[in-house]
């Protein structure tokens, strides 16, 4: 259908035009902005490929935790607009963006030669009507990758933990010289 | 009991060295004696195994053969013949000795210092009593740890860089034996269709004389670094001239012989046609490594490696008794694996006592002692004409016996090597004549006190050991001789085959080959 | 499903040589955090398109996951920044070279 | 029959375990009653074998006696056994008696010395060591005394260590005779590998079959052998270390530098006859070597002025005389002159040593003189042995050298050279012991006030010794009279089984038989050279006692030659500089250069290439995070383009 061709590129170009402005910003503030203008295009990406739930999360957690923390950190930092000095840098920006350009570009041959050499993408795929719905994935979740599932919430702890140690500011301040 | 010893033996100093762990490091005195004690306990063990072997039997004896990794054919394989089990004995007694002598010469880290001196003879006797390479291997590089520490730790101002050089040096070789190994169980594998590390295995293995050069080379210069042959022998002084009194003693009169009892356990008979290949390599270095260490250590103002020179010299009288390839030539060179340990031991031991009570082991900062220490002088003599090879004493059989059978080999080579014996004289006496001889130069020497009975019950033991071996080597000789015929005949029998444009392998049909090969099982 | 799964997998692929582009460029500590984090989501998304081409919702398991991990990274990262920027008082990529020895 | 031959050396190795293990904790007395009873027993004893030997058919007379197997390897089977035959009793016989003499004498002699004890254990170790080395029924056991008289010896001349002359004259000696021991070895390993045993009776018994009669191999074997036999006889060109072993007491020198063991080279040469019967060309190597010896020698000892250094270099000359005698097949002769030798050659070292004691230490004969009022016991003794050894008609020396002059001439090996050149050697023996005695014991005391108030005699247990080798040294020659004086030759009669094997060899069997000459000739022969002796006594007489100007004078006229022979034709500085330098050197570059520049160099050098390296390779750790991932990107789009392009 015509229009989820148009909603694709739409977002596409959100999504990519998004990502480009943020690496390119020098405040991280507006930077967080792109991402996020960057990440609310993906979900809409998810749920076209029926991922409702993930696209759901996506929003919710990257969007709204995630990058909410990133810029509360540049708030707390006071970073806005922070110029760094010119560092004549070994290599030039030109071969860094070089290098990023072959990759892609890498990336997309071997996506040409190897996964979809067939007429699989053209076929339209039918799919279970609740595919990607909460109740099913959570099915899996919490039944065959259970453990897995649990593993994430020791992570999560640790993370946690670790965070807060990490952040604690130390009164007597012996700790090495980072 | 049979099959247990070889364990208890080896691994009854490991234990003292567990329990040692246990005893609070402030109290000096007990762990002090209670190493001394499992030194003690562990040599009783072995005089036990001593009593039980068999000397006329052929084969190995007291042989255990358990499982260990057996997806590769790794096991737990122990058995001894006679050269082994002279050299285990040499290994328990100088433990014993050495544990003594260590009693008031270490002062800090007493605890960890008894700990590696333990572990270390475990190291060296698992090293005498594996039959299984990779076992051999694991003990091979375990002795390493503890002797790293022993020089580095409580040696003297250069231990550093002498500790470094020494594990450096071994390292190098043990990676091509690594190597080596892994290539040969790969062999046995398309060989026989299954994985073994076992020596008895592998010696009924045929292995293309190409294959055999490069294996034989790698296993021969980790070997040769060890034992040290010429021109692998600089760490030698270094790592001698650093290490503790005790340090010294093990390493000359033990883990030389390490690298010497390589080439007899495996060089020699797993890889007859490349040995023969290279014989007259080997004779030469180890000529040259007889005169070149007698000169060397001619020119020496440091007592200490004055000896370690000299031993230099003694191995390579080992390595051409050894490439001799006879009956005589290979038993003199057993027999003088035991005697260089010995004798230098005892030296070394000597030079010690000096040490401790001059600090200072300068040849000429010393003279006149005979004077001011007969009792010291008397012992010292004795030791340096043991190392010189005089008659009645034990060196004299060794180097008898190795140039016996070298002239029978080569007649040249055995002329050079009897002018090792002029030098020894030369360097010998020299020493002895600058050290205890003359009048008393320096006003230090004249008050030093003699010999007190703890030194004397060290070196009394080595002096009795000197003149048995001298006058009565029989027992001895008699324990090395099934042992070193077997070898003998394997390497000449795949002599005659490859003259007769056969190689050892054509002769064995499966893992049966003709009448020379070892028998297992002791009896 | 008009749109060929192998336009997403591109996309997906344009998005991670963005990211990585914007690590290796980017002297802002943070710019270069959240490049990483652009990356993992450029991952994502072509697991989620896979999973719709196989009919598998196991990749949406991973995503998740991925995610959780994500969130982690980012907290513990952080947390790092944080500190660091209080002994250095800066977040520039370029002044941290206590590596070079 | 038991005939215990284990007690002989038994007897000394027992006073030496006691003197040697409580050394220190026992007192003078009892330390020399263990000491000589020891060797005094090990005499009797063998007196005692000496008799049942002689009761026993000459055939017969070789008693074997095996005590235990000593080195057992593959073929190789040496055992520690004794052999007594004719020739090692008289060894035996002149040994411990000749031993017990001088340990008597070195009770006197040593009784202020504060290493008396030690004396004594050394003294019985040489013992031990040198009968082992005359009874062994093998080489083997023969180079174990061999080398250990070679240490008793060292440790003997060493024995005032704190001299350091005297410790480096020790370290001389033992290793100028392991260089002699070097050359017995390798004899050893071609006579083993040849003949397979290295027991006497086997060896000499297959010999003949497994060596080519003048061959190569037996040549090399004998002169290797003979190797050995001049460094421990001080023979050239091994001879160096005997003259300085004269820093070593007295006795030890009468004992150990004259008497016993420098006689062993030509014990083992006798003992060995068969093998070197064989090779011809040894044979007139020993003949040269021995006659260059004893004529080289011999022109040393007209110089010196030492006592000791005198009667040294003319044990050196006397034994070359006996090397002459192996040399030109006649062993019988060369066993007798070491018999009587070691008889006149003991007593002259113990009559120099009591003059020495008398003189308090003083050896240079400058400074004595008159003496003979002083010590007449000494003197009379002293002076039998000068005549002995002059080779004056009726005194034993007069026997054996005669016939060794005579079988120079005579032998199958001889030759008219050997003679002549023997009795020029004789004639300066003769001369140079001569103007010894006028030195010593006529004209003038030249020593100062106070050295001449300590003169005296010395005490009965010196002397009486003297007077029984002054006895020995008349009456030992006439055990083997030459048949041309009417005599029976007992000596070599009671020797024959022994050198009848090497005598009965196809080769020499003319040698015995030299009858070409007649009788006549003998007699003139030996007429000529006593008169040849006579008139360089007179010579001596003349210089050094009716005309002492002259010889002053004589000196400064040939002052060249005169130093050329004080210094000994500077044979020590030659090997100095030829031989011991250069090793030293080439030890002190081979240490500095090689071990350490070289081979510590190339392993450090190996160990600073790879630390620069590492240092090089460190630029690319630049620390920033940005290189780092740029070069990770880097590499993986590497490895992609390497996927894509395989």
């Amino acid at each position: 259908m015509l229009l989820d061709t148009v909603i694709f590129y739409i977002c596409a170009i959100f999504a990519v035009g998004g990502a480009v402005m943020m690496i390119l910003q020098r405040n991280p503030v507006a930077s967080v902005m792109f991402m996020i203008v960057s990440l609310i295009a993906q979900a809409v990406l998810y749920v076209q490929l029926s991922a409702l739930f993930v696209g759901a999360l996506l929003i919710i957690v990257y969007a709204g935790a995630i990058l909410v923390l990133f810029l509360f950190v540049i708030m707390l930092l006071n970073l806005r607009g922070e110029r760094f000095e010119e560092e004549r840098p070994k290599l030039g920006l030109t071969t860094k963006y070089g290098l990023a350009i072959i990759f892609f570009f890498e990336i997309v041959i071997i996506i040409k030669q190897t996964v979809f050499t067939g007429s699989i993408s053209q076929s339209p795929i039918t799919v279970a009507s609740d595919f990607g719905n909460v109740k099913p994935v959570a099915e899996l979740l919490f039944t065959k990758y259970l453990f897995p599932f649990e593993l994430t919430s020791i992570l999560l702890l640790v993370a946690i933990v670790g965070a807060v140690l990490m952040a604690k500011k130390e009164n007597n301040d012996k700790g090495e010289q980072i | 009991m049979e099959d247990r010893i070889l364990t208890l033996v080896t691994f009854f100093p490991l234990i003292g060295a567990v329990l040692l762990l246990f005893v609070p490091k402030e109290r000096d005195d007990s762990v002090k004696s209670i190493a001394l004690i499992i030194a003690f306990i562990t040599f009783l063990f072995s005089l036990m195994m001593y009593s039980m072997f068999d000397p006329v039997a052929n084969g190995m004896q007291f042989e255990v053969n358990i499982p260990w990794i057996s997806t590769f054919g790794i096991s737990y394989h122990l058995g001894i013949d006679g050269i082994s089990l002279l050299l285990i004995m040499l290994t328990t007694i100088l433990s014993v000795i050495i544990m003594i002598s260590s009693w008031n010469s270490i002062k800090t880290g007493v605890k960890g210092y008894f700990i590696s001196m333990l572990m270390l003879e475990t190291g060296m006797l698992g090293v005498f009593v594996s039959l299984d390479l990779f076992l051999f291997y694991v003990f091979w590089e375990a002795m390493l740890i503890p002797m790293y520490f022993i020089i580095g730790v409580w040696g003297g101002p250069r231990k550093i860089y002498a500790a470094i050089k020494f594990v450096l040096f071994t390292m190098f070789g043990s990676l091509l034996m690594l190597v080596a190994l892994l290539y040969l169980m790969f062999m046995y594998h398309s060989f026989a269709g299954e994985y073994s590390f076992s020596i008895l295995d592998l010696y009924k293995m045929p292995i293309p004389l190409g294959a055999q050069t490069y294996i034989f080379l790698a296993f021969a210069l980790t070997f040769a670094i060890k034992v040290p042959i010429w021109p692998f022998h600089t760490w030698l002084p270094d790592a001698h001239v650093e290490a503790p009194t005790a340090g010294s003693v093990i390493l000359a009169g033990v883990l030389l012989k390490m690298g010497t009892y390589g080439f007899v356990r495996i060089c020699l008979p797993m890889f007859p046609e490349a040995t023969l290949q290279f014989v007259p390599l080997i004779s030469i270095l180890a000529l040259i490594g007889i005169i070149y260490g007698a000169l060397v250590a001619m020119v020496q103002r440091d007592i200490k490696s004055l000896v370690a020179y000299s031993s230099v010299s003694h191995l390579g009288f080992v390595m051409l008794g050894m490439m001799a390839l006879n009956v005589q030539g290979l038993e003199g060179s057993v027999l003088q694996m035991i005697n260089h340990g010995i004798s230098t031991g005892a030296l070394f031991l000597i030079v010690g006592m000096l040490y401790e009570r001059r600090h200072t082991r300068m040849i000429a900062d010393f003279g006149g002692l005979a004077k001011s220490m007969p009792v010291f002088s008397t012992f010292f003599m004795i030791a340096s004409l043991s190392s010189i090879g005089l008659p009645l004493t034990n060196g004299f059989v060794g180097e008898f016996l190795i140039l016996l059978g070298v002239y029978k080999a080569n007649p040249v080579y055995a002329i050079i090597g009897a002018t090792g014996v002029i030098l020894a004289a030369c360097y010998m006496l020299w020493m002895l004549q600058r050290v205890i001889f003359g009048k008393i130069t320096k006003p230090e020497n004249e008050k030093l006190k003699d010999l007190d009975l703890r030194e004397k019950i060290i070196l009394i033991p080595l002096v009795i050991l000197i003149f048995w071996i001298g006058i009565y080597p029989k027992p001895f000789l008699e324990r090395i001789e099934p042992a070193v015929k077997n070898i003998v005949s394997i390497v000449n029998s795949s002599r005659t085959a490859s003259e007769a444009g056969m190689s050892k392998g054509y002769k064995c049909v499966g893992d049966r080959c003709d009448t020379h090969t070892f028998t297992t099982g002791g009896k | 499903m008009i749109v060929p799964i192998e336009h997403y997998l591109i996309l997906s692929a344009l998005l991670f040589a963005i990211g990585a582009g914007g690590v290796i460029i980017s002297r802002n500590l943070i710019i270069i955090f959240m490049s990483i984090e652009l990356m993992l989501n450029a991952a994502n998304l072509s697991i989620i398109a896979f999973s719709l081409m196989h009919n598998l919702m196991d990749g949406h398991v991973l995503v998740f996951i991925v995610m959780t991990v994500a969130a982690a990274e980012a907290a513990v990262g952080l947390a790092i920044i944080i500190m660091v920027y209080r002994k250095r008082d800066t977040i520039n990529a370029d002044k941290f070279n206590l590596m070079k020895r | 029959m038991e005939y215990s031959l284990y007690l002989i050396p038994l007897f000394p190795l027992v006073g030496f375990l006691i003197n040697g293990l409580f050394i220190g904790k026992l007192n003078k007395k009892f330390v020399s009653f263990i000491a000589c009873g020891a060797v005094g027993l090990s005499f009797f004893y063998s007196a005692h074998l000496f008799f049942e030997l002689l009761s026993l058919p000459a055939e017969a007379r070789a008693i074997e006696e095996i005590l235990f197997v000593w080195i057992p390897s593959g073929q190789f089977n040496v055992n520690i056994g004794f052999l007594l035959d004719p020739l090692s009793i008289i060894m035996v016989m002149v040994v411990t008696g000749v031993s017990f003499l001088i340990h008597i004498y070195s009770i006197g002699y040593m009784h202020d010395d504060p290493g008396f004890s030690r004396y004594f254990t050394y003294l019985n170790l040489f013992v031990f060591s040198m009968l082992i080395l005359v009874l062994a029924n093998n080489y083997l056991l023969m180079f174990v005394g061999w080398e250990g008289v070679g240490l008793c010896s060292y440790l003997l001349i060493g024995f005032w260590f704190e001299k350091k002359s005297a410790s480096d004259a020790g370290k001389k000696a033992f290793i100028v005779n392991r260089i002699g021991d070097f050359g017995f070895l390798l004899g050893l390993f071609i006579i083993f590998w040849q003949v397979g045993s290295l027991d006497f009776a086997t060896v000499f018994e297959k010999a003949p079959a497994m060596f080519a009669v003048g061959g190569t191999l037996i040549t090399a074997a004998t002169l290797l052998l003979f190797l050995g036999a001049t460094g421990k006889s001080a023979q050239i060109p091994l001879f160096v270390w005997l003259p300085d072993a004269m820093e070593g007491p007295t006795p030890v020198s009468a004992l150990i530098h004259a008497a016993t063991m420098v006689t062993a080279g030509v014990y083992m040469i006798a003992r060995s006859n068969v093998l070197y019967m064989m090779a011809p060309t040894t044979l007139a190597v020993v003949a040269i070597v021995g006659m260059a010896t004893a004529f080289f020698a011999g022109t040393i000892a007209l110089a010196q002025n030492d006592i000791k250094r005198v009667l040294a270099y003319s044990t050196v000359s006397q034994l070359g005389y006996m090397f002459v005698a192996c040399g030109v097949a006649a062993f019988g002769a060369g066993i007798f002159h070491l018999m009587t030798h070691s008889f006149f050659k003991a007593l002259l070292f113990l009559g120099s040593g009591s003059v020495i004691h008398a003189m308090a230490g003083q050896q240079d004969m400058r400074y004595m003189g008159g003496l003979k009022k002083h010590l007449p016991a000494t003197y009379w003794t002293f002076m039998v042995g000068t005549l002995a050894i002059a080779g004056i008609p009726l005194f034993s020396g007069f026997f054996s050298k005669d016939e060794i002059l005579w079988k120079a001439f005579s032998s199958q090996y001889g030759s008219t050279w050997l003679w002549v050149f023997g009795v020029a050697a004789a004639a300066m023996t003769a001369f140079y012991m001569f103007r010894l005695v006028y030195l010593t014991f006529y004209g003038e005391g030249r020593m100062d006030s106070h050295a001449k108030e300590h003169l005296h005699e010395s005490p009965k247990v010196m002397t009486i010794p003297l007077m029984l080798l002054a006895v020995l040294s008349i009456v030992g020659g006439y055990v083997g009279i030459p048949h041309v004086l009417g005599g029976i030759n007992y000596f070599e009669n009671f020797l024959e089984p022994v050198l009848h094997a090497g005598q009965n060899l196809p080769v020499a069997t003319h040698v015995l038989t030299s009858g070409s000459y007649s009788t006549g000739t003998e007699l003139l022969l030996m007429a000529s050279s006593v008169i040849l002796v006579l008139l360089s006594i007179i010579l001596a007489w003349y210089l050094y006692r009716k005309n002492t100007d002259l010889s002053g004078k004589l000196r400064t006229s040939m002052s060249g030659l005169h130093k050329l022979l004080l210094g000994k034709y500077f044979v020590d500085e030659l090997y100095g500089a030829v031989i011991i330098r250069p090793i030293v050197n080439g030890s002190l570059f081979l240490w500095k250069i090689v071990d350490v520049f070289l081979i510590d160099g190339l392993i450090n050098g190996l160990a600073v290439v790879i630390g620069d390296i590492s240092t090089g390779l460190r630029t690319v750790q630049t620390g920033r995070l940005r290189t780092y991932a740029t070069i990770f990107l880097a590499g993986v789009v590497v490895l992609l383009l390497f996927v894509l392009l395989r």
